[in-house]
């Protein structure tokens, strides 16, 4: 397989971008934001972008989605990235449908996939209980056949989900990577509070706490007590296409930065001519090349199925972290003041760069992770 | 008062003598970790005491000169030798003992006056910082200009017995609270850019005056940006000599720098050890191995700068040059306060990616997000680095 | 030949014909790994062969045209498609053979002579080229000129039908090695510096040359400082126009860059499996834990790095433009590199700091030290920063 | 303790900076390794330094040295790394000399002392076994009452030294801190093979061998198996004097580098004019500031054998080896082509920076230490 996109990629992908800066840029975010919407994305833009195929981005077509695969959604990540969309993408469209791709039933999917990709059901993956990530730290219980009790950390759009798919302790020492189950929850039903926070990136992160939820076989995804080949499935997707969007929030950083380095007059002179300033771009440049071709291998290696895949997923996230982070920090420090003030903009991508280097797993994780899966 | 060092007997009957004072003198109260930021005695005109023991101490404290320990006592200072003033830092230390006042008049505006006021500008507001009745706001960046401070366009127009002054300035730390502002304006636009600037003083409820809160990224809004509108500004209150104003203000930098570096060794809990709360040990380790080792390394550093600002502090008691180290205190110092943000960022996951409002008590993130200005502010980290490389390391200019 | 992408059943052909001609011509010596120097055939005039086995190597791949595949076969080249020309490489890496020739001519010099060459220097130089008669170095930097290339001093003054060469080259490699020079020298000192250079190709034989070997921190004397003095240059010999040798220098530059650079993907042991041996495992991991962190960022940085070089070749392929990307893969490639060696240097301990003469085994120090010269030669990190600052990022210039 | 140096200390520094620049400048480590010089230092020399104090310098005055301790040393091993001046210093009057202090008997001390700081007597330490340093994993066993039998390497002046002294594992595991010994060796003793290497940084190191090598109980140095008490004293104080050396080296390579940049011209400018090498030389000027800071606190604290002192040898050592690593490397890049070449002496600051930083523990191995004794 080449590293470049076919046609059909390029169409996607232009569309994709066309959108997202026209119809869902920065400053809705900051609309939201401001007027501390319930929701914490637009309704009827997320179905507007599910009738461009967003939504149903991983569904295959005989569940009414566009099967684009992992390339595809690491494609929309990308302008999400650039553009800081709010959208259930990540939680719904790419946790949530995995899950289900990968562990559903054929009734599962028959009854979930499609609404999914059509925008209308919204589904929250529940799994973290630390707060810095690890896996298998699940001790969330399954008592009877079954109560479900224990306390999810940062569920992604939690608070607005139509069914949450959690990660409970059916067997096993807590850590252990055997003996997790997946359930499906309705977030409606007895024993389920589900609060809402307040993110540094203004995006949507809820705490659901479980207490006694009675779930049924029919709920189960995947493999009773071998969850963990869903759950490690469905994180490696989370985290390839967080770096793909991590990657947008990069490049845009970095494309902002320099038109300011262009513009700016400081002592005389653009700034941009300064010689530090310079190399310090240079070299930036280069880590968003490398972070380039790290995100489209991982997605494709994801897409094929690849024994190797889980190496480059930690390639991707760790690199893609550090270097959004490197971005949005010299990106605030070269804007100088104006970049430290809320009105302008460059805040919010060092505010999410941070907060999607957290989410599944960041530099330090990965990096660790990546030297373990080489055997040393 | 006393120039020269003092007996170990005197040093020592002084700090007998101090410590019982404290211990008499200073509330229980006053002697409690600072909780937020109302804890923080700043004076000044509108200032609202949070408890009566904060009011007293400010008041004994000052009443003995003891806010502005070496300043001479005429100027309301308590007329301390540089190792009595010590004594009292570590008697107060000891007893965990707040600091009864924090102010730019103390920290920024007090030195300058002492080396470039005359008697009449020294004798007026020197007592008064030293009271706490009068806090202080500094005027120097101004929108457009950055680090290029010197082409500042905030002009002071002569007006025979005073001086006419518009323009704006920003970033003026609680613009919106001081009483008083000292602040560079443009007496002069022939020459270098540099020679054209004063050093003025003026109350901020003259007419002509208004301030807006910039918003920072942090949710905060510690600075305004300030207006002038034909404010009317006396000649007396003018400092040093007409367009000799950089001269001061490249002085009171150096103490902003020296402040604001200072802030790489602030007493907080090692991010080590937030790190064992948030991920644990495993094996007498902490379990992630990668951030084990940033976190070692950031501890380290910050160990040598704390030993480096030890080794600046005695030269300096020694007589020994260490005007050049500013720079470098500042430079360092700040980014490593950003590391320490960041690392602490990372072993607080998404428990640090919380942000309340300003009264939450989830500061994780708005503090990250406030350290970014630290190497922005006071002359970014380019600045310093220029400075180091031309002043220190007498690099040929470019 | 043929411009057209072959078809996929003309391919698995060319495969299985390429593979059984490998198979039947390739000497077994020659399928073994490179061991030393003398391995390397570099070809030319003085050129020793260290076996029956690598001449016969070298003769049979020449007659095919194989040592410069994509070469036009009337200059001795395959006349081989891109794709062709992948799947004798393909084929080559599967059998292990040995590349048959490693040369300037064939990596540096002979592109430029397709590129602005006229069909008598075409005829003349690139099938001697192919055959690996004619070993060739690069006269290009000069004493004191450094990064400055274009400031360079040696002159070549018009004689009617000649010119007449006289100063000095420095990184001469192989120059004492070397049958002929490729070489820059100034034919005009008016207008701007890029201007008056001019690119001439002579032979090392003509009197007045001579070359001194210059001894490395490595202990290796890879490159010559080379001095001419009167050497005549028959005009013929002149490559491209008079005073536009500029833009040919720049177009062999950029070849050279993408040749060191790719050093930043050598199929050498990982780091990690060396860190391995001389350390060990503790319950399955690297016992050294903050190497461990600093080994994992280099192995992922240089597999980020080998993906985005197959991205830059498969982009190519696709006819999209990546000739901004060779001074990126220059310099994030050769500092990789030093990476690479330093961690092995660190993992080897006090084994990796023993330092033979050049026919010892022991060479880790060596390899080190070699690798410093990788951000200097064929255009400093330096430089390429501030390429891909003016020509990629289009930043204002000083 | 303030941190700043005593009247004595500073005239011991300048005396021992004006006869290191003068007589044992690189100059001479150069000729010494051109000419394959068999000792690897002028004999001569080291007894002119002797006579200066340089041998008895953590000799008390009682057994004929100037008990200038830690501090002293470190004064004189920053001009030895100016100067890169071939001695036995650290072999002989720093870790032989540390060994008899902490665990020597008295007759050793009366013995040895007096001959080592007199310039007349030479001790090698030899404990190393692995390429990489890892103090307990000695494996050198005893038998009888006494045979040793091993292989150490990395033996700092082992080839010319009137004495060695040995760790040897008397009980316990390989690896354990328990069980290890310390013997004195006669090298002329029957068993023992002493093989010079030739190494990066032209100075002396050497493998040692030890056969059934026969000693006695009066050779015992410190408590029989419970020698790592002397030998974590050995190597601190080791460590702490290398990072004296590596800031020298440091502060030389940084300051010719400096020159360079001052008086070299390119594209008809200094090239110390161009900000980028400004920013780079003004972030390394800090880092050496530090590094100054934390080597004068460590050999305080050494001096005053306080309980954090391995602490501060964790950091001085870690931080030392980092930050002359960056500045030779610094240095050979901003000098360019001539900074490549063996003629110019900026090349042996590296190699030196090298070395040093190798022997007894690298900015790896201390940062790991660092952590491990903070409790995390």
């Amino acid at each position: 397989m080449t590293l470049t996109l076919t046609e059909d990629q390029l169409m996607f992908r232009d569309a994709a971008k066309r959108f997202a800066a026209e119809r869902a840029p920065v400053s809705q975010l900051r609309k939201l934001r401001d007027e501390l919407d319930p929701v914490g994305f637009d309704r009827a833009l997320w179905k507007e972008m599910a009738e461009m195929g967003w939504a149903g981005v991983l569904v295959p077509e005989e569940y009414g989605g566009v099967g684009f695969g992992f390339v595809g959604a690491g494609l929309l990540a990308t302008e999400i990235g650039r553009n800081l969309s709010a959208s259930p993408l990540l939680s719904s469209a790419v946790l949530g449908v995995t899950a289900l791709l990968r562990g559903g039933t054929p009734a599962q999917k028959e009854t979930l996939l499609p609404a999914i990709a059509g925008g209308d059901l919204l589904v929250a993956f529940a799994t973290d209980e630390a707060v810095r990530h690890a896996p298998y730290d699940i001790s969330t219980r399954c008592t009877g056949k079954y109560k479900l009790s224990g306390r999810k950390l940062h569920v992604l759009d939690g608070h607005v989900a139509d069914r949450l798919i959690v990660t409970a302790r059916t067997s096993g020492d807590t850590c252990s990577r055997d003996g997790i189950s997946l359930f499906l929850v309705d977030p409606k039903a007895s024993g389920v509070t589900i609060t809402r926070s307040s993110m540094v990136d203004s995006r949507n992160s809820a705490v659901v706490e479980l207490r006694d939820v009675v779930v049924s076989d029919a709920d189960v995804i995947g493999t009773f007590d071998k969850g963990a080949i869903v759950l490690d499935a469905v994180l490696d997707a989370g985290r390839a296409v967080l770096a793909a969007e991590l990657l947008g929030v990069a490049e845009e950083a970095f494309e902002r930065t320099l038109n300011y380095l262009r513009e700016r007059e400081q002592f005389g002179v653009k700034i941009g001519s300064f010689q530090a300033l310079q190399h310090r771009a240079a070299h930036l440049f280069c880590e968003i090349e490398l972070v380039r071709s790290v995100v489209l291998r991982t997605l494709q290696a994801l897409d094929a199925q690849e024994p190797t895949a889980s190496s480059l997923v930690c390639l991707a996230k760790a690199k893609a972290s550090d270097v959004a982070r490197i971005a949005t920090n010299e990106a605030v420090q070269m804007h100088g003041g104006i970049g430290m003030t809320d009105e302008f903009d460059i805040g919010f991508f060092m505010k999410r760069a941070r907060a999607a280097a957290e989410t599944f797993g960041d530099q330090y994780y990965h990096t660790d992770r990546f030297a373990q899966l080489a055997g040393y | 008062m006393s120039a020269q060092p003092n007996s170990e007997e005197a040093l020592e009957a002084f700090r007998r003598d101090t410590r019982a004072w404290l211990e008499a003198n200073c509330p229980q109260e006053m002697r409690e970790p600072v909780v937020d930021e109302y804890d923080i005695c700043w004076g000044g005109r509108h200032f609202k005491f949070k408890s009566d023991a904060q009011r007293v101490w400010l008041q004994k404290m000052a009443e003995r000169g003891w806010t502005v320990p070496e300043w001479p006592k005429q100027y309301g200072g308590g007329g301390l030798s540089k190792d009595e003033a010590r004594v009292l830092r570590e008697e107060m230390a000891a007893m965990k003992c707040r600091s009864p006042l924090t102010s730019f008049g103390i920290s920024m505006l007090g030195p300058a006056l002492l080396k470039f006021g005359n008697e009449q500008q020294k004798g007026e507001h020197l007592p008064r910082i030293a009271r706490g009745e009068i806090r202080w706001c500094q005027g120097y960046s101004e929108p457009g200009a950055g680090s290029d401070l010197a082409s500042l366009k905030t002009r002071a127009d002569d007006h025979g017995d005073h001086f006419v002054v518009n323009g704006s300035k920003i970033w003026t730390s609680y613009g919106d609270k001081a009483d008083w502002i000292f602040c560079l304006v443009r007496t002069s636009t022939t020459g270098k850019k540099q020679e054209g600037i004063s050093f003025l003083l003026f109350d901020m409820e003259t007419p002509g005056i208004s301030t807006r809160p910039i918003r920072l990224i942090s949710g905060y809004s510690p600075f305004t940006q300030t207006f002038f509108d034909n404010v009317k500004v006396p000649k007396q209150n003018l400092l040093g000599e007409l367009n000799k104003g950089w001269t001061i203000a490249k002085y009171l930098l150096t103490h902003e720098r020296n402040m604001i570096g200072g802030m790489g060794t602030q007493r907080v809990t090692p991010v080590s050890q937030l790190a064992i709360k948030h991920i644990g040990l495993a094996s007498g380790r902490l379990a992630e191995p990668a951030l084990r080792t940033d976190i070692a390394r950031f501890e380290m550093d910050a160990m040598a700068f704390a030993l480096t600002m030890n080794r600046v502090t005695d030269e300096a008691k020694a007589g020994n040059e260490t005007g050049a180290m500013s720079s470098m205190l500042k430079y360092y110092g700040t980014e490593l306060n950003k590391r320490r943000a960041e690392l602490t960022m990372s072993v607080s996951g998404s428990e640090g990616l919380k942000f309340g409002d300003a009264n939450s008590e989830e500061q994780l993130a708005a503090m990250w997000l406030r350290t970014k200005a630290n190497s922005i502010e006071g002359g970014t980290s380019e600045i310093q680095l220029n400075i180091i490389a031309k002043n220190v390391l007498r690099l040929p200019g470019a």
